[in-house]
């Protein structure tokens, strides 16, 4: 009967994999084609992706959204775990299904310069915001070589991206921190996205030097509507749903959950 | 068989619902789109977040875990309290096009009276009060209430006293007869059984040799405790003679017909619409389907028709 | 840190098996090719299925359906009897690489002493007897004597009389307090725990309306229900100070780690092998890198670390 | 860690989907290619399928062998649920495991002259006697016009092949039962596939007709190779295993399970 899995409600949607690039092994770029259009996408809002194969795994997984066309969407996937290793596995012209644009995303009138810092994957967002906002800066970290097809992929998309590894075996060596000390706190402002042990050094940089500051939050998810108080993250005003309040929070708020 | 057209309403125990479809407490947004066609198109009725008296964090550290067809959660009991619950959710969700059952979390006899007088002044704005005597995820109270058949009466006498109106109790998988607790909550006055909560379960981390938990143990749900959850009702629609909804791990059309074939007279989904908001406009159109194919005029033809 | 080589030998209350992982019972063909080498290369022991005295049928109808993850199943204890499997398999399989532990379904007191006292006089071509006082499947005896710490202990009792050899009780999950059933067990002489069998569930046809199973209920085993197992195996090994065997929907290395964590000395899979015979090479191989990485000598240095 | 559920036994193998036909609406011809060569299989031996994908459905499903090369073989594969559905949704290049040959096939010496009866996707086993002993006669029933495709197919393998239907929108009205009365008891033997309704009317004509009978059954299974006890059948010599001691059983042995 419903084993299909499709639904038609306005947050969810049946979506097609229309291209899948392989930038390096495990990390992939997913095009998704929807009949109906999208309406804008702010930059660090989410989707959840599930297949409609199976129902192991069943939740659908968290990505920013990197890239908008009209009727049409790309994620920057890395492969973490089983669900991520089966949605990139699957053949273009798969139907996926897509819930979202969900959350919050960075500011719309940020009125400084916006300088975003990005873990790995966590340049997401900023592909989007450039796509708008072609003044912003964006500051790369990678571990290393493996990730050069991510660096270079990205490069071409943002041109004068900065790219850094600890050992330089990609761009320049250190990380996107390094910046940090050059800002101006009343012209300037860091957006972060990426690991959690980053953008708590960033939130903490940021702090020091009294940087205006948003991060954008990876916290597991069921729901990604507010539903299941799943993705909660303690606050300065208390606990806040990760999903709906962010996944971008000013970051001289965010206590962490420890 | 019949020609008159087939209507999806069905009746717990006096009360109306438009669609068996139940949306399971602790997993619906307290937004006003929420509680609207056409998200609820096909929804009978949905239940809050478990309600306190005092507002509550609810637990520290992970809170989900992903398991093989299912979900482990040890949310806790989060809830902004009764009084900020009338102030700032109730007006949002109530306005809306579907009913809301009240979920009401067992703590002290004192505090849960206290919630129960202040949900009695907006009677009318509720469908019911289920009573949730089976939270696994707090210390206190909780799901101890329904483990024992003399509890569980006592803790269904305390609200039938402070709530007049459509009283629903919610049972645990953890006792040791269900049956018996089933019979102890109807003699205490309940107006119905939902049958059951999450499993209790667990999950550890073989990296840092912890369980994931704060808690250690969380509450299972979703599709891989279907099975399970079908034979409690089963089990326990036939020792009681108030209506039975059915609970856990609901995903599928047949998993509804399933249940109430079984004895149920209605039935909830949580775990399964994280992943599948289309699943109630899914399984309410099928059922009608179904119906219309077997020639039933109504979803309560079903009910326990799998006992005969 | 230890530079010794990794050895995945572990001890289960002084037997000896080469890996902690066991095949569960009734789910093994008794053919010789399947209790030897390559098949068997990474498994510790494996059991039988369970024996009565008489020769059994089993159930009539559907045995078997296949849940989300899951598996229910109502085969219903058939077997050849305990003389025509001493005559007909034994000889088969205590041959090969891998070492016999012997299902033994409780029933009647008189007809479970009978089939013990059969069994001793082949003492040592057994590693154990475990003694299955958790059959879902059967009316009679089956899963009651585990229902109850005194009905399991009066079990267990029966068994330690018959049987001088190592005996492992296996526990059901159907009861009210398990730690108390583990330590009646434990107190009438088990040597080690199963912890568990499978969890009682049940299926409903919605063509035809009636339950799948002639039984009506089944028992669930496989995947789906990993969560709920493991939080026995914490349960029970905090309880008891004999070595417990997890056992329940084990399908990958993490889960062998968690259980082990959580205080199992071994791990049996049943249900899974049916999709992937691989599993116990890869769960093996992977346990050893594990163990290997994380500095430790043995498998026994994990049992119990996730309660420190 | 062990997510891809590959297995090196000799029981189970990974394969690959190397070709996928769609003969019509849910009705497909998967060629399959092992790295190692299979061992001889009978007509009526099968083997169990899965997806290395996700554990829902996690159980392999059966289905007769109905073609084979040196490293590879054929499954003709009707879409009938969920594990089925899945099946033939994979795209080409998919990889699969597959567990067997198993099973006990039709009589390899039937030393007279072998009519063959088949209930729709019930002509596998003898699209690959066929393939041996080019001299049986095979009979195929299918419900209506929707199943042409099948016909047409499989009367490119098997010239000389008999289609019937009720309706006689293809082939011949009737079912291959028809043939039953003309055949001569000493010299002549059927090999019945196919639905389990089907199956009882054949057992039930040979028997009147004295005529010798082997028929292939379809019983649920979990593990194909005797463990589980899941697919027994009644028989004059007591309960048997399908996947063991079947499928492919003497008629007048079969009591069936009710
Ligand atoms: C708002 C948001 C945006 C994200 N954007 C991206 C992105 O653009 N590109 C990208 O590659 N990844 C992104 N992630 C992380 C991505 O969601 C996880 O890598 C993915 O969920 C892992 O799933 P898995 O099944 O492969 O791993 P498993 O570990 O098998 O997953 C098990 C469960 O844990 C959850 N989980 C595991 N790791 C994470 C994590 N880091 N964050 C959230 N949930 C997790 C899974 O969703 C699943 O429910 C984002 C996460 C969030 C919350
Ligand atoms: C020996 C043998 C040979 C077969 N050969 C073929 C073949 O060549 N071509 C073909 O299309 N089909 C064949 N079948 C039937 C095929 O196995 C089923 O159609 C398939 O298992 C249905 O799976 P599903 O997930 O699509 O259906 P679901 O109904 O969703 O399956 C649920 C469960 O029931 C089992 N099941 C359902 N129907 C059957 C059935 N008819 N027989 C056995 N198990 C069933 C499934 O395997 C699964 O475990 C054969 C079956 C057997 C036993
Ligand atoms: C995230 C989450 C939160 C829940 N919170 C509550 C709650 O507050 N009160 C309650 O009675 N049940 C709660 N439940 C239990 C569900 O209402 C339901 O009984 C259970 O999940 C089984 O149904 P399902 O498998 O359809 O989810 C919660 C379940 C989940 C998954
Ligand atoms: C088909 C089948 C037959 C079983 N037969 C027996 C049995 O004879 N005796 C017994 O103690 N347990 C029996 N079990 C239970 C298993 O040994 C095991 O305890 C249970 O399936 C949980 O483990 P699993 O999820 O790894 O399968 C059986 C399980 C299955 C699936
Ligand atoms: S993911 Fe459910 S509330 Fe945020
Ligand atoms: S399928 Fe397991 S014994 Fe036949």
């Amino acid at each position: 009967m419903c084993e299909n899995r499709s639904s038609d409600s306005l947050i969810e949607r049946v979506v097609t994999l229309s291209k899948k690039k392989d930038l390096t092994k495990n990390l992939f770029v997913l095009s998704l084609e929807s009949r109906e259009p999208f309406s804008r996408i702010q930059p660090g809002q989410f989707v959840m992706l599930r297949t409609s194969l199976g129902m192991d795994p069943f939740l659908g997984r968290p990505f920013a959204v990197c890239g908008t066309g009209e009727n049409s969407l790309e994620l920057l996937v890395a492969v973490a775990g089983r669900g991520t290793r089966l949605l990139c596995s699957l053949p273009e012209g798969e139907r996926l299904v897509l819930r979202g644009p969900l959350g919050n995303g960075f500011p719309s009138q940020p009125g400084k310069r916006v300088h975003c810092l990005a873990g790995t994957t966590g340049i997401a967002p900023f592909l989007l915001a450039r796509q708008e906002t072609p003044k912003i800066e964006v500051h790369l970290g990678v571990p290393g070589r493996d990730w050069m097809g991510l660096a270079t992929w990205a490069a071409e998309r943002i041109p004068g991206l900065c790219v850094y590894s600890e050992d330089a075996s990609v761009g320049l060596g250190g990380t996107p921190l390094a910046c940090i000390d050059q800002l101006d706190p009343v012209t300037e402002v860091v957006w972060a996205c990426g690991p959690t042990g980053m953008l708590k050094a960033v939130q903490a940089a940021c702090e020091r030097r009294k940087l205006p500051c948003w991060i954008s939050l990876e916290t597991r998810m069921a729901c990604g509507i507010g539903g299941c108080h799943g993705c909660v993250v303690r606050t300065v005003t208390g606990l806040r749903k990760t999903c709906t309040d962010g996944p971008v929070f000013d970051s001289r708020e965010v206590l962490w959950n420890e | 068989m019949s020609d008159r057209p087939v209507s999806s309403a069905v009746s717990i125990g006096g009360v109306l619902l438009r669609s068996p479809l139940i949306i399971a407490s602790g997993t619906w947004p307290h937004e006003p789109e929420y509680w609207k066609d056409p998200i609820c198109a096909f929804v009978g009725a949905a239940c809050t977040k478990a309600l306190t008296l005092h507002p509550r964090e609810g637990n520290p550290g992970i809170r989900l875990w992903e398991t093989p067809c299912g979900l482990l959660n040890s949310i806790g009991l989060q809830n902004p309290g009764i009084e900020n619950f009338l102030r700032d959710d109730l007006p949002n969700i109530s306005s809306g096009d579907v009913g809301v059952v009240a979920n009401v979390a067992m703590e002290s006899e004192e505090e849960t009276a206290a919630v129960l007088s202040r949900l009695s002044v907006f009677e009318e704005r509720f469908l019911a009060v289920e009573l949730n005597i089976s939270c696994p995820n707090v210390d206190a109270g909780g799901m101890a209430w329904g483990a024992d058949p003399s509890l569980a009466a006592r803790a269904v006498e305390l609200a039938r006293r402070c709530w007049k109106g459509p009283l629903w109790a919610k049972l645990t998988p953890q006792c040791g007869n269900i049956a018996e607790v089933a019979r102890a909550a109807e003699a205490a006055g309940a107006d119905a059984l939902v049958v059951a909560n999450t499993w209790l379960g667990m999950a550890m981390d073989p990296v840092s040799e912890k369980p994931v938990f704060s808690r250690k143990v969380a509450g299972l749900s979703g599709p891989a405790i279907f099975p399970l959850a079908l034979r409690l009702v089963w089990e326990v629609s036939s020792a009681v003679q108030i209506p039975v909804i059915g609970c856990g791990g609901v995903s599928k059309t047949e998993d509804a017909l399933s249940m109430m074939l079984a004895g149920a007279s209605a039935v909830a989904v949580g775990t399964f619409h994280f992943s599948d908001l289309g699943c109630f406009r899914n399984i309410g159109r099928e059922l009608l389907e179904h119906l219309a194919a077997k020639g039933y005029s109504s979803p309560m033809d079903l009910i326990g028709k799998g006992k005969k």
